[in-house]
């Protein structure tokens, strides 16, 4: 016997998009970014598991990597949460047009970085077959390119569909506010990469 | 000690085969001071878990049998039902008595963990144990090189004297475990982990590799002798010798064909040209109670067998079917057997 | 507040002209739209009945034929699909291990070779433990839950087919490697060294730790779909407190998924690396360790029998309120439980480790916390059994296997609680009483409830019901057959034998319980072929069932059986634990969702109260297309580490078709198609 | 749409098909119980060194079981570490005896050549192995000394062995041609 319904009230002017918490594709992004960081979070722990076996770190015969490259990166890439900030209000107030002129810029600051990102791999001073210190190093600076490189491409789709009408949508503008948020967690699990891959085989 | 039968075997459903196969290579063989002290705490563990089984299934045929008067389809919603009052106090008790019973058995197992360490505190003996696939390689460290002894396959242990066997590994995981003797240790490349073992009878137990190590991990096997400790003397100083030289001339031809043939590059035969380094010392293989770590016992049926196609009884091991002739192979086995 | 963004303006000063005429285009494209917004149609008490339910059905059906097979984002088809495969799965995996028990039945015997029985063992371990275990409780819980909360669909339906068919291609790939003697013999726990890049060659040991790949993706993906399903789309009023036990199950499951996965995920592709390019992360003469990989793969190793194990305490939470007539007793204890085992589950893994000769010490605190993790566990087994005490059980076929899984699970409990003790630990791991502890709590513990689950929840996905007597026997079949299956398998451990062998010699004594073995696992293969023959028969030959055959309690009974395509005609409202047991005869629902277009009501964590109107994704080709090319760009990486550069590009572009809106105009209210 | 959909399914069960087929004898097992002469007959005798563009012997039909046989070449890398090789070639960079990565090959990089060249023996060193391996071992080597130089195909060679790191892993060896060297007699 299907139940005879009593209505009790009607919902037809709930909103159809908020920003924060309330947006399911937060959630989604969220879920997604525990996912990254738990993944990291071993990898970090495969790194220090290598590095208790050893005496010195990095291993004799083995120098650590050059700074240069790395420390504009993170330069860059710390300078780069300006532009993000300011997208994400703009998002937030739903500024259209500000939107239009940020997205482009963070397109081209992720191509800068990704180029500086080449110059890094080669300034690691190692081969990823030389030991399990260099594999270690490889992978965390692979798994973070592939990081910002996931992201970079969201943004350029993103930036794409910002230049058609449909921006005006709430949705798109969630969109642009959960994809700096993202951003910021890419910046965000790079300092200690960072700290791991230049400084603390230095200490 | 040997005179109380077993409680153990008394607890396990009798259904099962007779008492002298739990005297080879079972948990009940009682070989060492390890194997006894896990056969007090197993028993302990039983009693305490069987307890609380019983009391699970207990409540759980109560609970099926506790006819309720009203009629079966009426349901009990939220609102008008307050749960028997008996119910809340039950299970603040029961969490109290799996957290006792769970708390009582951790002790007994720290305590026990602490005697098997001090039993194994002042050992005498050091033995070398290392892993290869699909057999073991024994070395007897001494103090003097001299007395140094290379062997395979087959453990030798004085009676009563705690032994420290080091465990190394030349290629994957492996593990060392003597079910009648005591616990497991795994032989890992790249670090050395140890496991002491105090004997507590004589006679011949059974190990076999407890990790898996590839295509013949169930042939991996390992034939302990605990000898009295004059007997494990003699027998030390008597492997000691190089190998026999051979007395009749069908040993003579297999001697020479053993010692410039493909046996020489794997295998080492003290005292003769023969010197590989990767495969079972043969020194005294004939006084050795198996063949291929404990795959065959030894016989000189076995031998033949083995000798001419080590394949066919144990597909992948490294050691390759030579195609040896008929005559070739009765020289080569009537050397071996003289290998005393 | 209309939800349309008028573009908002600085000073208009300092304005161009050219945005000037934009802002006036914007303002009048905004009226435009407002106006189309008032004629959008919504259900109510105006359309109401057969009317509405027609018209919902043409909004929210796919395309018919093979395109629209391949392009559903229903969650019930996909649901459905899930369990099919899994349980199709479990008959392969089931197959293996009768092989392995016929070779196992005699000593020394030849039938089959060493080699070929590695392959068997592992690949009967990866199939239960990847291909069949979590995936049928992510097909019994993506299709459930979404009925069982209230909602028309799951959180991001493209994402949950897209996690389908990466679950599938991961099992074809194993199963086609297999066929092609390509598949993998290191055991499903493939411990380097032996499964690195000397000791294994070929590509057995990559075939392996791509499937891992393949269903870790897999997994992930449907883990986020259940968190946002079960936090977001709740029925209104269904608070935390009211949520039923097995969607809390769910939502620890999907937690601890996401936690553990990754940490397979990290390691397999470590050793795809180590295999492919040369790295040395297990290789011990170049600073690696070959323990890394152990300690890895057991911080995901034990969570993912939790992860297996938790969805069964839903399934028997279910059961015991619905056959008892009354709610589980002490429902938060319950809950309190369950999120404590699943947050314990991540501090025992090193139990897995005690003979690789790690420091003593450390090995204390990890016997103290295994059986620590049985205290939850023990207390849920208490309320059960206080619900049955308290309730008037009917022992129909699910609520026997409820009964089945409380005698056996807790023998497997008990002999987890034995070996956890280290002393005891290094006499029985990795010998037969392992296997007969981990039988009994994978079997007797997930297994039981899920045969109880499936026999519940077949009248609802299908509209009819299991037969009851064939139901009866299989039940006693499956019971009695485990036990002679794998109780004897606690002596022949006890009498050394090692796990992972092909044979073993005649003279120590395990005749008699690998024949017994042998003889329980065909009578519980048998079983296990009745209850798909009763499932099969039952689809045209059983009795037709109504909305709520067994009178059970939670939202999923309140539609017809099957639901239609959208679920609900109106979202019900909740106002008690147990909603349908508590209604005064009319069900209380809320009204203004869109009927042209596909919409689901959106409500806060906590309270569920309404909170947003969700427009709920169009059915697409862009996520099998995906799943298709993701898949080869895995299986090419193989075979070599330029496939991942190459294939980063046709992946994007498909995720992009995906994500990218059919027509780019402005909608009155947004539609995802 | 669905011709094209059916032609493009067609195509990709093919390539699959293919690829696996590939996959079948690479992961082939030869723990054969009779030794390899009297399994398969031996091909005559390749060791006539040709000089000028003589065309040499046809391949050994032994070849098609240990060329690109996973199994084969990772026995050859245990064999090879085991008989010591590594003392005159290293780990193929070469030292007493010459290099075995380059494409320089005195006495042909056919898989036959090279086991006749271990079962003769070479001078300058090159010690005879027959007697002392089985032929079944020695077309192991053999194998395992063309994966040197990226001979074989690269789903077949092991990355790297568990002991110390010893130069780029065969799966990225570049594939050098093997060329018939005249370079005088060191």
């Amino acid at each position: 016997m299907i139940l005879e319904p009593r209505f009790t009230d009607d919902l037809a002017d709930l909103p159809t998009f908020k920003f924060g918490p309330s947006s399911l594709t937060w959630w989604g992004v969220v879920g997604f970014m525990v996912i990254e960081g738990a993944g990291f979070a071993l990898a970090f722990a495969a790194y220090f598991f290598i590095m208790g076996h050893e005496q010195g770190w990095p291993p004799e015969g083995r120098v650590a990597p050059d700074v240069l490259a790395g420390t504009l990166f993170t330069i860059i890439i710390l300078l780069s949460e300006i532009p993000n900030t300011i997208v994400k209000k703009a998002a937030n107030v739903g500024d259209i047009a500000a939107i239009r002129r940020l997205l482009p810029v963070m397109v081209g600051v992720g191509v800068v970085l990704l180029i500086i990102r080449a110059f890094e791999f080669n300034s690691l001073n190692c081969r990823w077959t030389d030991d399990a210190y260099s594999s270690i190093i490889w992978a965390l600076l692979l798994l973070h390119t592939g990081h910002i490189l996931t992201d970079w491409i969201d943004t350029v789709v993103l930036c794409g569909l910002m230049f058609t009408p449909v921006a005006y949508e709430g949705r798109r503008q969630v969109d642009v506010d959960e994809n700096s948020m993202y951003w910021r967690y890419v910046w965000l699990l790079w300092i200690p990469i960072y700290l791991m891959i230049y400084w603390v085989p230095r200490l | 000690m040997k005179s109380r039968a077993p409680a153990i075997a008394a607890l396990m459903p009798l259904l099962l085969g007779g008492c002298q196969y739990q005297r080879y290579q079972s948990d009940f063989g009682r070989g060492a001071v390890e194997d006894t002290q896990f056969l007090t705490l197993f028993t302990i563990f039983l009693v305490v878990c069987g307890i609380m089984y019983l009391l699970v299934i207990g409540f759980l045929f109560a609970g099926i049998l506790h006819r309720r008067r009203l009629d079966a389809n009426v349901v009990e919603t939220r609102r008008h039902h307050q749960s028997h009052p008996l119910m809340r106090s039950t299970l603040i008790g029961w969490a109290a008595l799996i957290g006792v019973g769970l708390f009582a058995l951790a002790v007994a197992s720290f305590v026990t963990d602490r005697s098997m360490a001090a039993a194994a505190a002042n050992d005498k003996l050091s033995v070398t144990v290392t892993g290869n696939q699909w057999w073991w390689d024994i070395v007897y460290n001494s103090g003097d090189p001299s007395k140094t002894l290379h062997t395979a396959n087959e453990l030798h242990l004085p009676l009563g004297v705690p032994t420290r066997i080091l465990l190394n590994s030349n290629d994957v995981i492996h593990s060392f475990w003597v079910p009648s003797l005591g616990g497991k240790q795994d032989l890992i490349p790249g670090r050395q982990n140890d496991i002491t073992i105090v004997p507590k009878r004589t006679g011949i137990f059974r190990g076999q590799c407890a990790e898996f190590c590839g295509a013949q991990h169930a042939h991996m096997a390992l034939v302990v002798v605990v000898d009295s400790y004059p007997d494990f003397i003699k027998w030390w100083d008597h492997q000691l010798q190089p190998a026999a030289a051979p007395a009749t001339p069908l040993a003579l031809a297999g001697y020479k064909y053993v010692t410039t043939g493909p046996c020489s590059s794997c295998h080492n035969i003290g005292g003769t040209a023969a010197g590989g380094q990767v495969a079972p010392d043969l020194t005294h293989l004939a006084s050795r109670k198996s063949i291929a770590a404990g795959t065959l016992p030894m016989s000189e049926g076995n031998l033949y067998g083995w000798v001419e196609d080590p394949q066919s009884l144990k597909a992948g091991v490294h050691m390759p079917t030579i195609g040896l002739e008929p005559d070739q192979l009765h020289a080569v086995v009537a050397y071996l057997e003289t290998l005393k | 507040m209309t939800d349309i963004r008028a573009g908002t303006f600085e000073g208009a000063a300092g304005r161009p002209a050219g945005a000037e005429r934009e802002r006036e285009r914007v303002e009048a494209e905004n009226r435009r739209l407002a106006e189309e917004r008032k004629k959008i149609v919504r259900d109510g008490p105006k359309l109401k009945g057969a009317k509405l339910a027609a018209r919902l059905e043409t909004a929210w059906r796919r395309p018919p034929g093979i395109i629209g097979w391949l392009a559903t984002v229903d969650h019930k088809e996909i649901g459905r699909r899930y369990i099919i495969t899994a349980l199709a799965f479990l008959a392969l995996g089931g197959v293996l291990a009768l092989l392995m028990r016929i070779q196992l039945a005699r000593p020394d015997s030849a039938l089959i070779g060493a080699e070929r029985y590695n392959q068997l063992f592992t690949m009967h371990g990866s199939t239960m433990m990847f291909l069949f275990a979590v995936p049928v409780m992510e097909g019994v819980a993506v299709y459930i839950i979404p009925l069982m909360l209230g909602a028309r669909s799951t959180a991001f339906p493209r994402l949950n087919a897209f996690s389908y068919f990466m679950y599938l291609f991961g099992g074809l790939m194993l199963w086609v490697a297999f066929a092609l003697n390509v598949g993998p013999d290191v055991g499903w726990f493939a411990y380097t060294p032996l499964s690195g890049p000397e000791f294994t060659p070929g590509k057995r040991a990559d075939v392996w730790a791509q499937m891992i790949t393949f269903t870790e993706v897999s997994a992930l993906a449907a883990a986020v779909v259940l968190v946002c399903t079960i936090l977001k789309t709740r029925a209104p009023g269904m608070t935390l407190a009211r949520m039923p036990l097995f969607a809390w199950a769910m939502l620890v499951q999907a937690v601890m998924i996401i936690f553990a996965m990754p940490a397979v995920a990290l390691c397999s592709s470590m050793l795809i690396s180590d295999r492919t390019i040369g790295t040395n992360f297990y290789n011990a003469a170049e600073h690696g360790d070959a323990l890394l990989w152990q300690h890895l793969f057991w911080f995901f190793g034990h969570p993912e029998v939790y992860i297996i194990f938790i969805p069964a305490t839903g399934f028997v939470s279910v059961l015991c309120e619905t056959f008892c007539r009354r709610p589980v007793f002490a429902h938060a204890v319950v809950v309190l439980a369950l999120i404590s085992t699943g947050i314990l589950a991540f501090g025992l893994w090193v139990h897995h480790m005690f003979a690789t000769g790690l420091p003593r010490v450390g090995y204390s605190f990890y016997t103290s916390a295994s059986m620590s993790v049985s205290i939850p566990t023990g207390l849920q087994i208490f309320c059960w059994l206080a619900t049955i005490w308290d309730g008037r059980p009917r022992f129909q076929v699910p609520m026997l296997y409820v009964v089945g899984f409380i005698i056996t699970f807790v023998i497997g409990g008990l002999t987890g609680v034995i070996v956890a003790a280290v002393p005891l630990d290094l006499q029985l791991h990795d010998t037969y009483f392992v296997v007969a502890h981990f039988h009994y709590v994978l079997i007797g513990g997930a297994v039981f409830p899920l045969l109880g689950i499936l026999t519940y929840w077949y009248p609802k996905i299908t509209g009819r019901m299991m037969s009851e007597t064939l139901g009866k026997i299989g039940f006693w079949l499956v019971f009695l057959g485990f036990q002679l299956a794998f109780f004897p398998m606690h002596w022949s451990g006890l009498l050394g034998m090692p796990r992972r062998v092909y044979t073993y010699p005649a003279g120590l004594g395990l005749e008699v319980p690998n024949l017994l073995s042998t003889i329980g696992a065909f009578v519980v293969a048998l079983a296990v072929g009745l209850f798909v023959i009763n499932a099969m028969v039952s689809l045209y030959r059983g009795a037709i069932a109504g909305p709520n055959p067994w009178g059970a309690a939670s939202l999923e009974w309140a539609t017809s059986s099957p639901p239609p395509v959208y679920n609900f005609e109106h979202v019900p409202v909740v106002e008690s634990n147990t909603p349908l047991w508590d209604l005064d005869g009319e069900l209380p629902v809320v009204t203004g969702l869109r009927v042209d277009q596909k919409e689901m009501l959106l409500t806060t964590v906590v309270a569920a109260t309404p909170d947003l109107r969700e427009p709920v994704p169009e059915p697409s080709l862009w996520p099998f297309i995906s799943a298709v090319a993701v898949g080869i760009v895995f299986i090419a990486s193989i075979f070599s580490p330029w496939a991942i550069a190459v294939g980063i590009i046709p992946c994007a572009i498909a995720l992009t078709a995906w994500f990218w809106p059919k027509e780019l105009k402005r909608h009155p209210e947004p539609v995802i198609s | 749409m669905s011709s094209l959909f059916r032609a493009s399914t067609l195509f990709v069960v093919v390539a699959a098909l293919a690829l696996a087929l590939a996959g079948c004898n690479r992961e082939e097992h030869h723990d054969r119980a009779k030794p390899i002469g009297e399994t398969v007959p031996a091909g005559e005798s390749p060791d006539t060194i040709f000089p000028g563009s003589s065309t040499p012997p046809p391949l050994d039909p032994r070849a098609a079981l240990y060329d690109n046989n996973a199994n084969a070449i990772s026995k050859g890398q245990q064999l090879y570490l085991q008989m010591n090789c590594v003392g005159c070639h290293s780990h193929g960079g070469g030292g007493m005896g010459p290099p075995l990565m380059d494409d320089q090959w005195r006495y042909g990089g056919r898989i036959d050549q090279i086991a006749t060249t271990i079962a003769e023996g070479r001078p300058n060193g090159m010690p005879s192995w027959r007697g002392k391996l089985t032929e079944d071992q020695i077309w192991d080597l053999a194998a395992y000394v063309r994966s040197l130089s990226g001979l074989p195909s690269k789903d077949a060679v092991s990355s790297r062995s568990e002991g110390m790191s010893a130069g780029t892993p065969q799966t990225l060896t570049p594939h050098a041609e093997p060329k018939n060297s005249d370079a005088p007699q060191q």
